[in-house]
C-alpha cells in the first residue's frame, strides 16, 4: 500500500537496470543506521551486473537488517528467524537461471541460524550472502549477539557479556563457502568490490559486513573506521586459496583485516545435483515422465 | 518331539502351477501332523491369514513380502503386517501376510497358519492362531505344549533342513526361503513367479547367494508335505479375473512416493526419521529420473525451509518426517500459511509423545496438524485410508496446494508405511500431472494477496509489468505482500486465508456412508482404521445392529453436510489410535464435537500402538452402547 | 491558531499537593480554550483516560509511566496501555492512562483528554476522544478543524515553549516533560512524588540531562493554565485510604519476573522476542542477586532444553518466548510432557500467525500451547487476567508444576507485558517458596514412573538404596524410566499422565461468577479480556439484560461443574482475541464445546491486534443474540 | 523392567565403584559395533575418576550411540536428537557438584545438533562431550551423515554421497571448545587416556572416537586400523594451546592423526556465571530472597 506511490515505472525489457527502478521503500532503519550504506551498495552491485530485473530475488531471516529485501524491488522476501538460508539454497537449487541474494544480520546468521549456515556453505550451494554485522541484536533492541565482544553491556548482559564471541570469519573459513570476505560499512567502494566478487563467484559467497548499530551500539567499528581514526587495514600477499592461511588471518586481533579472506573452487551443490540429474537420463535413455512412472509400477505387478 | 527326517528327499518337481484363488482348510487330523486336531470339519476360507513370527535377522520380511507380491501378481487381494524391533540389533519380529480373493480389509485379528522360529515366537503368538489353525514350528528350536489340543501342529526340523540343504557353511542362513518353498507347496503357489521374485531381488548379488536362496527354496519345497498339503489346503481353480487393470503390490511410503511423482512433485527435502525415511530415500532416488532434487537436509527446520524454498521458486515441494520432526517444523509450516505457499507435508505418524514408540502406529499428530503452530494458521490436512489411497491422496494434496495456495498436511502412519497391499495399478495415463512454471509477464494490476481471489504468486523470473515486484514474509502484509502494522487489514488477512479453506471444503464430495444410512451407531474413522472398522461394521450388522461407517480423508477442512449424516444415527463413535485425553474423547472426536457440539459423538480409541483388530472395535462399540437394549426400544 | 506566549512565565510555585482521588470535568468554554465547547454540563468522572498521541521517540512511554507510577502511589487504580510502532526506526506510538479509584478493568474506550504533538497524532486520535473532552495539541506542528465543535481544543506552543526553557542546544526534546509538568498543575497531581520518579529515572545520567528534564517540567507547570484547570478539572479530596497494603505499579512482564522469583525460581534460560524479552532481561538481572542463572542461549530450541535440564537438575526453571519461539520449543516441550519434568514455560502472546503482527496483542496461541506437539501430550495451561495476576499466575504454576512434575504453559499477551497497573503489594512474606534440593537417598523401591502414584524424580546426586539408577527419556518406558516397547505399558503410561491432569482439576476451586447467576448470555473470557469483559457486563445489565461473567485461569485442564453453570444460560459466548476459524468458534470456545457438546456456546472473537473495547463486546452480544426480544419471551 | 535382573546390589556408600556397580542393561547393539569398545573404556575411566556413583550424570540424544545411558547404572539418560549438549549444559551450570558425561553420534552432533555444539563450546560450559562418529546414520538405517566421505553409497545417496563432508576436528578446534582429542575405537588404551584427559579438564572437553558401524559402514576405519593394515598416528611435537597449529594438524589428509589437537586454559561459563552471583551478592550485601524481592517492590510503590 505504502509502497505505491514509491515505485517507479517499469524499465522497459532490455532496457538497463537502474538504482532507480531497483527503488522500492523508504528503508524503516533509524537514521544513521550503517545498513543504509549496505543498501545503496548493493544497488551499485546490482547496476554493475545488470541481471534481468526479474531473476534477482532477495531474502533475509528476521532482524533490523534483514528488512533488506523490502527495500529492493526485486522478487524476494522475508522468511522465518535463522532460516533464510535453507529457503534460498532451494530457490537457487531449483532455479539456476535465478541470482540470489541473502541478507540477514549476525544474530540471524552466526546464532539461531549458525547451523544453517555451516551445512549450506559445505554444501556449496550457489548464491550470495551478506552479513550485516553490528555486534548486537538491534531490532529486538539491544540484547547480547554472538558477535557481541566481552565486557559489551546490552539487556541481558547489563553487567557486561561474559560469553566469548564466535569469530565470524574464522568461522566461515572452515565452514566450506567457497568465497569468504570482510568488509565495512563506511567503505563503500570496498563494499561494492567485495559483494560484487560475492555475487561474480561461483559457489557459496559469503561477506561479512560490520554495520554500525548507532541506536544500540554505537562507535563499535570505529577502530576500522580512518574517519574515527581507527585502521582500516587491508589483506596483502595473501594466497586467497590457502585455508590455513585465511584461518590465520582470521585470527588477527580486532580490528582485524579487510578483504577476501578465502577464495577456492569446488563443484556447487547445483552441478552436483544437475550431474545427477544428466547420469538418471542417460540410464533411463530420456523416457518420459509417464513412461518412467509406468515402469516403476509394472515392476510392482 | 520333532518328527525328523521322513522318506522322501529328492529334488521336487515342480507341478504345473494354477494360481490359488480360495483355499479351503480343512483341519482333520492326519499321520503328518503332532498331536490331536481341534476341530475337524473342512471349512472354506474367504482368506487366509498367515504369520511368520521369528527374529528379525531370518529374513522373514522378505519371504513375507514374496507372497505379498505373488498374492497381488495372482490378482488376489493382499494385506500384510508386520512389527519391527525398536532395538538396533534386531529381535523379535513378525511378518503376517492376509491374502483371499474377496477385499481384504484388515490384516487379520487370527491367523490361520502360524510358522514359529523359535521358542519365543511360539510362546508370543501361538494366542494369536485361530482354534482349529495350523502351526508349523521349527522342531529344532522350538518344544510345544503336546497338550494344547486347540491347534494343529507341524514340527518341521527347518534349521536341520535348512543346514543341510545350503551346506554348513552359511550357518542357518535360508531358513526363510526353505519355509517360502515349504508354503509354496502347501498352498500349490505359482512357483514359476515366485522364483521369479526371488531371482529378482538376489540375482544383483553374487552368484552364490542366488544358488543358496534356490537351494533352500527346493528344500522347503521338496519337503514331504503332500499329506498336510492334501488334508489340511485345497486350493480351488481361480474364478475368471475380471478384465480390469493389473494389480501392483506396493507399501504405503512407496505409493505415496509415487502418487508425488504422478501429482508432478519433483522437489523436495527431508531428514532422515523412522518411518518417515523410505519416502525420502525413494524420492532421493527416483526423482533425478524426473529431472528434480531431493536434498538430505541437516535437520527438519532446514529441509521444510528448503521445501518452502522451492515452491516458492515455482516448483510445488514436498517435506516429511514423523512425530519429532514435525514439531520441528511448526514455525516455518504457519510461515508458508502466512505467506500462502503451497505445499505438501507428509506427517508418518508413529507412537508418541516424543521419542515414544518409534515402531509402533499411533494416529495422535491430528490435532497437531491442525494446531502446532502458533496464530491462527488453517491448515489442509488430509489422511489416506489405506495404500492405494496412499498413492491417491498425494494427487489430491498437489490439486489442493496449488489451487488454494496453501500447505497440505498428509497424515499417514506406520502402519500404512510397511504394509504391502495389492490395488488396481492406477490410470497414469490420465492422473499424470505436469509440473510447469509459469514465468509469463503479470499484468499491470498483479497483486499476489488480493482481498478478494485466492492468491496466485508470481514466480520468481517472471516480469512484472508494473515494475513493482511483490514479497513475500511472514508478517502481516498489505495485497502487493509489503508487511502492514493495519488493524483492518490483518483481520481482513486472516479472514482471506480462513475463507478460502470455506471455499475448499464446499467443493468436497461427501464421503457415502457404507452400511446403514440411519440407524443405532455410525463408525467414523479417519486414516488406517477404514479396513478394521469396515469388517467390524460387518461384524455388528451380522449381529442385527444397524450400523454405518463414514470415513474421512479430507479432515480439515470437511465437506458440508457431516451434521446430517451425524443426525441419523443414535450414537456416532470416532474409531481412532490416540488417546481420549482428559475429557474422553480421542483428536477427530474433539474436532467432530467442537465443530458441531452433537453429544452424541463420543470415541473408541486405543494407544497400544497397534493396528485395531476388529473385535476390539466390535467390544468397543458394545462397551458404550447396548445394542440389544435399544434395538429392543428402537 | 497557535494561542502563543502568554503573561505568567515566571518560576513555578509548587501548592501543597493533595492527592487526587476523583476528578472532576466540566466543559463548560473559558478564555482559554480554543473555539466552542460541546456540550458543557460539568460531570463527574469514576476515573480519567489521559491518551498522550506523539512518535515513539517523544518519550511519552517515560511520562505516561510516570503518570501510571504516580497514580500507583497515590493509591489509584490505574491502567495504561501503549502502542510500539512496528518499524525499526521509530513512528507513530501512543500512551495511554487511565486512573481513578475505583476499580479499572480496561484502558477505556475514549479518551476525556487527548494530548496530541503532531498532525498525524491529531488526525489519528482526534476519534478517540468522547465528545466533550479536552484536546490539547501543540500549536507549533498542529492544525486543528476548526469547524469541529465536539471537543474543546486546547492550544499551547509546547515545542517552542520547551527549547525556549531549555535552551537550543537540546533540539526539542523535554516536550514529554513538558507536558507532564503541563499535566501536573492541571490535575493537581502530587508534584514532589512526580520529581521525585523523574529523578529516580534521569538521575543516574549526566547533570545537564536532570537539569534540562526538570526546566522542562518546569515549563510546563508553569504554562498559565489556571483558567483551564479551574474549569476543566476540579480535584476533590482523596477519599481515606483503606487501611490495606501499599500499591505497586507494575507491568505485567515485570510481574511476571517477580511472581517467578518469589515462586523459587532461580534458573532459566531464553532467547529474546517481542514482547517475551523483558522477562528475560529481568531475570538475567535479578537471578544472580538470588544466587541463580538466566542463560541466553543460541534460539529457542536451546532455550528450553537448557530450561529442562536446569529442572532435570533439580532447580525447576523457566524458559518462555513469544509465537515464533513457542513453535520452535514444541519438539522438547513434548519430551518434557513424556519425561514428566515440572518445568514453566511462558508465552507472551502477540499478533499471528508467523511473524504476524509482533507488537500488537492477540490470543491466538492456546490450541498451540495445548496441541502444539506431536502425540497425545496432556497440558497444564494458565492465562493470568490482569498485571496483578501475572504474579500469582506465576506461583500457581510452580505449584502445579512441582506438585504434577510437568511442564506448565503461561499465556500472558502483548497487551499485558507492557501495561501498568497498580495493585496492591503482594504479601511476600506468606507467599515466597523456598528452593531447595532434595538430594537425600530414595529408597530401596524407588521408581521415577510409578503407576499409581505421580512422578517424582530423584535428582541427580541422590544416592538410589537399590543401587539402579533411574533415567529419563522421551522413548515410552517402564517404572524405572528405561525404554520399553511394550503395548500395554504404553497405553498404561498414557493414561498415567492424563490421569494426573484429572487430579489436577479436581482439586481446582471453580471460579465464582460475576454478575447475574443465571439469565440470557454468560461471557466467558481467558486473560487479558477480563477487565473490558467485566465493564461490559455492567453495561449490558445497566440496559436491562441478565448477564454474567466466568473467566477461567486454568484452561487446561479445567476446574470442575462449568457445565452446570453453562446450564443456567441462554448463551454462552466466548469473548477472546482470535480467529472464529473456518466452523466460527474461537479457539476457547472450541475447546469448551468439544468438552461439553454444548450448542449454546458461540463466540466474540476479533483479530485486530488490538484489545477488546467495552463497546466492541456490547455490540458483538447484541449482534449474536436479540436481548430485547429474548428477555420478552423470557 | 527387563534391567530388574542385570542391576547389581549398590555400593555402599564410600566403596570404591566398580565396572559391576556401573553396568546397568545389557546393550543392545549390533554384535561387533564399536560403540561396544568405548563404553568397557568408559567403565574403565570412571573406575579410574572414582566420583561418587550418584554424582555422575550421563546424557545422549538420539542415535544407535546416544542410547550409551541405558547402559551406564547413573543418573542420566536420552534427550531429543540434537540437543544433549544445551540440556546437559544446564544440568552442568546448575550443579557444580555433578560430574556431566555426553554421548551421541555424528548426526545428533554435527548435523542436527551442529549449532548447540559450537554455542556450548563457546560458552566452554564444563563438561565432557563423547561423539562416537561412524561416519553414517546407524539407527535409522543407512543414511548419509555430515561426516559420510564422498562417493560412500547410503540409502539418500544411492549412487554415492556429493556433499562436501564437515571436518570434526577443524570443527571443534574452532568451536572454542578447550579440550579436543580424537581417538578410535579400538585403541582401547588411548581411547580411555583420551576420554580421561577429558574428564579431567576443567571446562568444555570435546573427544570424537571413530567407532564402526558394523551394519551399515563396516570398514569405514581400517585405514586408521593396525590390525587392518592401517596406520594409528599419533600427534607429535605439537603445542596443544595454539589452535592455528591445531587447526593445521587437523587439515592433514585421511585417516590423520589422534590425540589431543587442542587443549586451553579459559574462565568456564560455570565460574563466570559463578562470578555474576557473587558481585551481586557483594552489591546487595547478602540480603536474603525475601528481602532482595521486598525491596524490588518497594521501588515500584
Ligand atoms: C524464532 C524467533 N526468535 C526470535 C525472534 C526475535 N528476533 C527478531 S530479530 C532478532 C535478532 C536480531 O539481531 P540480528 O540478527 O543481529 O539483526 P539486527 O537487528 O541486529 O540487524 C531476534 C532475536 C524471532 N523473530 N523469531
Ligand atoms: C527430530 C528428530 N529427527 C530425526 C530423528 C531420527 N533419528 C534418530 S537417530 C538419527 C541419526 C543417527 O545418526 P547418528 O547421530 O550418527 O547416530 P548413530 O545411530 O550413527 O550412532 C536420526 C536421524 C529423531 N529421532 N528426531
Ligand atoms: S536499531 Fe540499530 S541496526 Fe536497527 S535500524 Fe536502528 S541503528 Fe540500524
Ligand atoms: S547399526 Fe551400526 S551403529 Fe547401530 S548398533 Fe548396529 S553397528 Fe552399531
Ligand atoms: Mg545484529
Ligand atoms: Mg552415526
Amino acid at each position: 500500500m505504502s509502497s505505491a506511490t514509491l515505485t517507479p515505472p517499469p524499465a522497459a525489457p532490455g532496457a538497463p537496470l537502474t538504482k532507480k527502478a531497483l527503488t522500492a521503500d523508504h528503508p524503516t532503519w533509524c537514521p544513521g543506521c550503517g545498513d543504509f550504506a549496505v543498501l545503496a551498495s548493493f544497488y551499485r552491485v546490482l547496476e554493475r551486473l545488470q541481471y534481468p530485473q526479474e531473476s534477482i530475488v532477495t531474502m533475509a531471516g528476521i532482524g533490523c537488517s534483514s528488512r533488506f529485501p523490502y527495500f529492493v524491488n526485486t522478487h524476494g522476501g522475508h522468511f522465518i528467524h535463522g532460516r533464510s538460508l535453507p529457503f534460498s539454497a532451494a530457490v537457487s537449487l531449483g532455479r539456476d537461471d535465478l541470482h540470489v541474494f541473502v541478507f540477514g544480520g549476525d544474530g540471524d546468521g552466526f546464532s539461531i541460524g549458525g547451523n544453517h549456515l555451516v551445512h549450506t556453505a559445505r554444501k556449496n550451494v550457489n548464491l550470495t550472502y551478506v552479513i550485516m554485522d553490528n555486534f548486537v541484536y538491534g531490532l529486538t533492541k539491544k540484547q547480547t549477539s554472538p558477535t557481541s565482544p566481552i565486557g559489551f553491556k546490552s539487556k541481558t548482559d547489563p553487567t557486561g557479556a561474559i560469553d566469548q564471541p564466535i569469530n565470524p570469519m574464522r568461522t566461515l573459513v572452515n565452514s566450506g563457502a567457497t568465497f569468504v570476505a570482510r568488509s565495512h560499512a563506511t567503505q563503500v567502494n570496498h563494499m561494492i568490490e567485495m559483494m560484487e566478487r560475492a555475487a561474480r563467484h561461483d559457489g557459496f559467497s559469503v561477506v561479512e559486513i560490520l554495520s554500525e548499530c548507532v541506536e544500540f551500539y554505537e562507535g563499535a567499528f570505529d577502530g576500522a573506521n580512518p574517519r574515527k581514526g581507527g585502521q582500516f587495514k587491508l589483506i596483502e600477499n595473501h594466497d586467497p586459496s590457502d585455508q590455513v592461511a585465511a584461518y590465520k588471518l582470521a585470527s588477527e586481533p580486532w580490528p582485524g583485516l579487510f578483504g577476501v579472506f578465502y577464495e577456492a573452487t569446488r563443484p556447487t551443490k547445483n552441478a552436483l545435483e544437475a550431474g545427477l540429474i544428466a547420469k538418471a537420463r542417460e540410464r533411463t535413455k530420456g523416457a518420459g515422465d509417464l513412461e518412467l512412472l509406468q515402469a516403476s509400477f509394472r515392476k510392482a505387478r | 518331539m520333532a518328527r525328523g527326517g521322513t522318506d522322501c528327499d529328492t529334488a521336487p518337481h515342480y507341478p504345473h502351477q494354477i494360481t490359488p484363488v480360495s483355499i479351503m482348510v480343512s483341519s482333520s487330523s492326519e499321520p503328518l501332523t503332532d498331536g490331536a486336531p481341534a476341530a475337524s470339519v473342512p471349512r472354506s476360507l474367504q482368506d487366509v491369514v498367515i504369520r511368520l513370527a521369528g527374529n528379525s535377522q531370518d529374513g522373514i520380511q522378505t519371504i513375507g513380502g514374496f507372497l505379498a507380491r505373488l498374492a497381488g501378481r495372482s490378482d488376489q487381494d493382499v494385506m500384510t503386517y508386520m512389527t519391527i524391533p525398536a532395538t538396533i540389533s534386531g529381535g523379535p519380529s513378525i511378518f503376517q501376510v492376509r491374502m483371499g480373493t474377496g477385499e481384504i480389509l484388515s490384516a487379520g485379528d487370527q491367523a490361520d497358519l502360524l510358522v514359529a522360529f523359535y521358542q519365543e515366537s511360539y510362546a508370543s503368538h501361538i494366542g494369536f492362531l485361530r482354534p482349529g489353525g495350523v502351526l508349523i514350528y521349527d522342531s529344532d528350536h522350538v518344544k510345544i505344549d503336546a497338550d494344547d489340543h486347540r491347534f494343529t501342529p507341524v514340527g518341521i526340523p527347518i534349521t536341520g533342513r535348512t543346514v543341510e540343504a545350503v551346506g554348513g557353511s552359511s550357518k542357518d542362513k535360508g531358513k526363510n526361503l526353505f519355509v517360502l518353498g515349504l508354503l509354496a507347496r502347501l498352498f500349490e503357489l505359482d512357483v514359476a513367479k515366485l522364483t521369479g521374485l526371488v531371482k529378482d531381488r538376489f540375482g544383483g548379488r553374487s552368484e552364490d547367494i542366488l544358488r543358496n536362496a534356490m537351494l533352500a527354496f527346493d528344500a522347503g519345497y521338496g519337503y514331504p508335505s503332500d499329506n498336510l498339503r492334501q488334508s489340511f489346503f485345497r486350493l480351488e481353480a481361480p474364478a475368471a479375473t475380471e478384465g480390469g487393470r493389473p494389480k501392483v503390490t506396493l507399501d504405503g511410503n512407496t505409493a505415496l512416493s509415487y502418487g508425488l511423482i504422478a501429482a508432478g512433485v519433483r522437489y523436495g527435502a527431508g531428514y532422515p526419521i523412522t518411518p518417515w525415511s523410505s519416502i525420502m530415500e525413494t524420492l532421493r532416488t527416483e526423482l533425478s529420473k524426473y529431472g528434480g532434487i531431493f536434498v538430505q537436509t541437516e535437520d527438519e527446520l532446514a529441509a521444510i525451509s528448503y521445501a518452502l524454498g522451492f515452491s516458492y521458486a515455482g516448483h510445488l515441494a514436498v517435506t516429511g518426517s514423523s512425530g519429532p520432526g514435525l514439531s520441528l517444523k511448526m514455525e516455518a509450516l504457519g510461515w508458508g500459511t502466512m505467506a500462502e505457499i503451497p505445499l505438501i507435508v507428509i506427517n508418518v505418524q508413529r507412537g508418541g509423545p516424543s521419542t515414544g514408540m518409534p515402531t509402533n502406529v499411533e494416529q495422535s499428530d491430528l490435532l497437531q496438524a491442525l494446531y502446532g503452530s502458533h496464530g491462527d494458521t488453517p491448515r489442509v490436512v488430509l489422511a489416506p485410508k489405506n495404500v492405494e489411497e496412499c498413492f491417491y491422496v498425494a494427487l489430491e494434496a498437489a490439486r489442493i496446494a496449488r489451487k488454494f495456495s496453501t500447505p497440505v498436511i498428509i497424515l499417514s502412519d506406520q502402519g500404512l508405511s510397511s504394509r504391502i497391499e495389492a490395488f488396481d495399478e492406477p490410470e497414469l495415463e490420465k492422473l499424470m500431472v505436469d509440473p510447469k512454471l509459469n514465468l509469463s509477464e503479470r499484468g499491470l494490476d498483479f497483486k499476489p494477496y488480493p482481498l478478494d481471489r485466492i492468491t496466485k504468486h508470481a514466480t520468481p523470473g517472471s516480469r512484472i509489468a508494473s515494475g513493482k515486484y511483490p514479497t513475500v514474509t511472514g508478517l502481516e502484509h498489505d495485497e502487493m505482500g509489503h508487511p502492514s502494522g493495519n488493524s483492518a487489514m490483518h483481520q481482513k488477512m486472516n479472514e482471506k486465508r480462513r475463507e478460502k479453506l470455506k471455499a475448499l471444503a464446499a467443493e468436497l464430495p461427501l464421503p457415502e456412508v457404507y452400511g446403514d444410512a440411519e440407524g443405532d451407531v455410525l463408525l467414523v474413522g479417519w486414516g488406517s482404521t477404514w479396513g478394521p472398522v469396515r469388517e467390524a461394521v460387518g461384524r455388528l450388522r451380522a449381529g442385527g445392529a444397524k450400523v454405518g461407517q463414514l470415513h474421512l480423508m479430507h479432515l480439515n477442512p470437511m465437506p458440508l453436510g457431516i451434521d446430517a449424516i451425524f443426525r441419523r444415527y443414535r450414537h456416532v463413535l470416532v474409531v481412532e489410535m490416540n488417546d481420549p485425553g482428559i475429557y474422553g474423547f480421542g483428536q477427530m472426536a474433539m474436532l467432530l464435537r467442537a465443530q458441531l457440539a452433537m453429544p452424541h459423538i463420543a470415541s473408541v480409541a486405543k494407544t497400544d500402538g497397534l493396528t485395531f483388530k476388529v473385535n476390539e472395535i466390535v467390544v468397543g462399540v458394545n462397551k458404550r452402547v447396548d445394542l440389544n437394549r435399544e434395538g429392543a426400544r428402537a
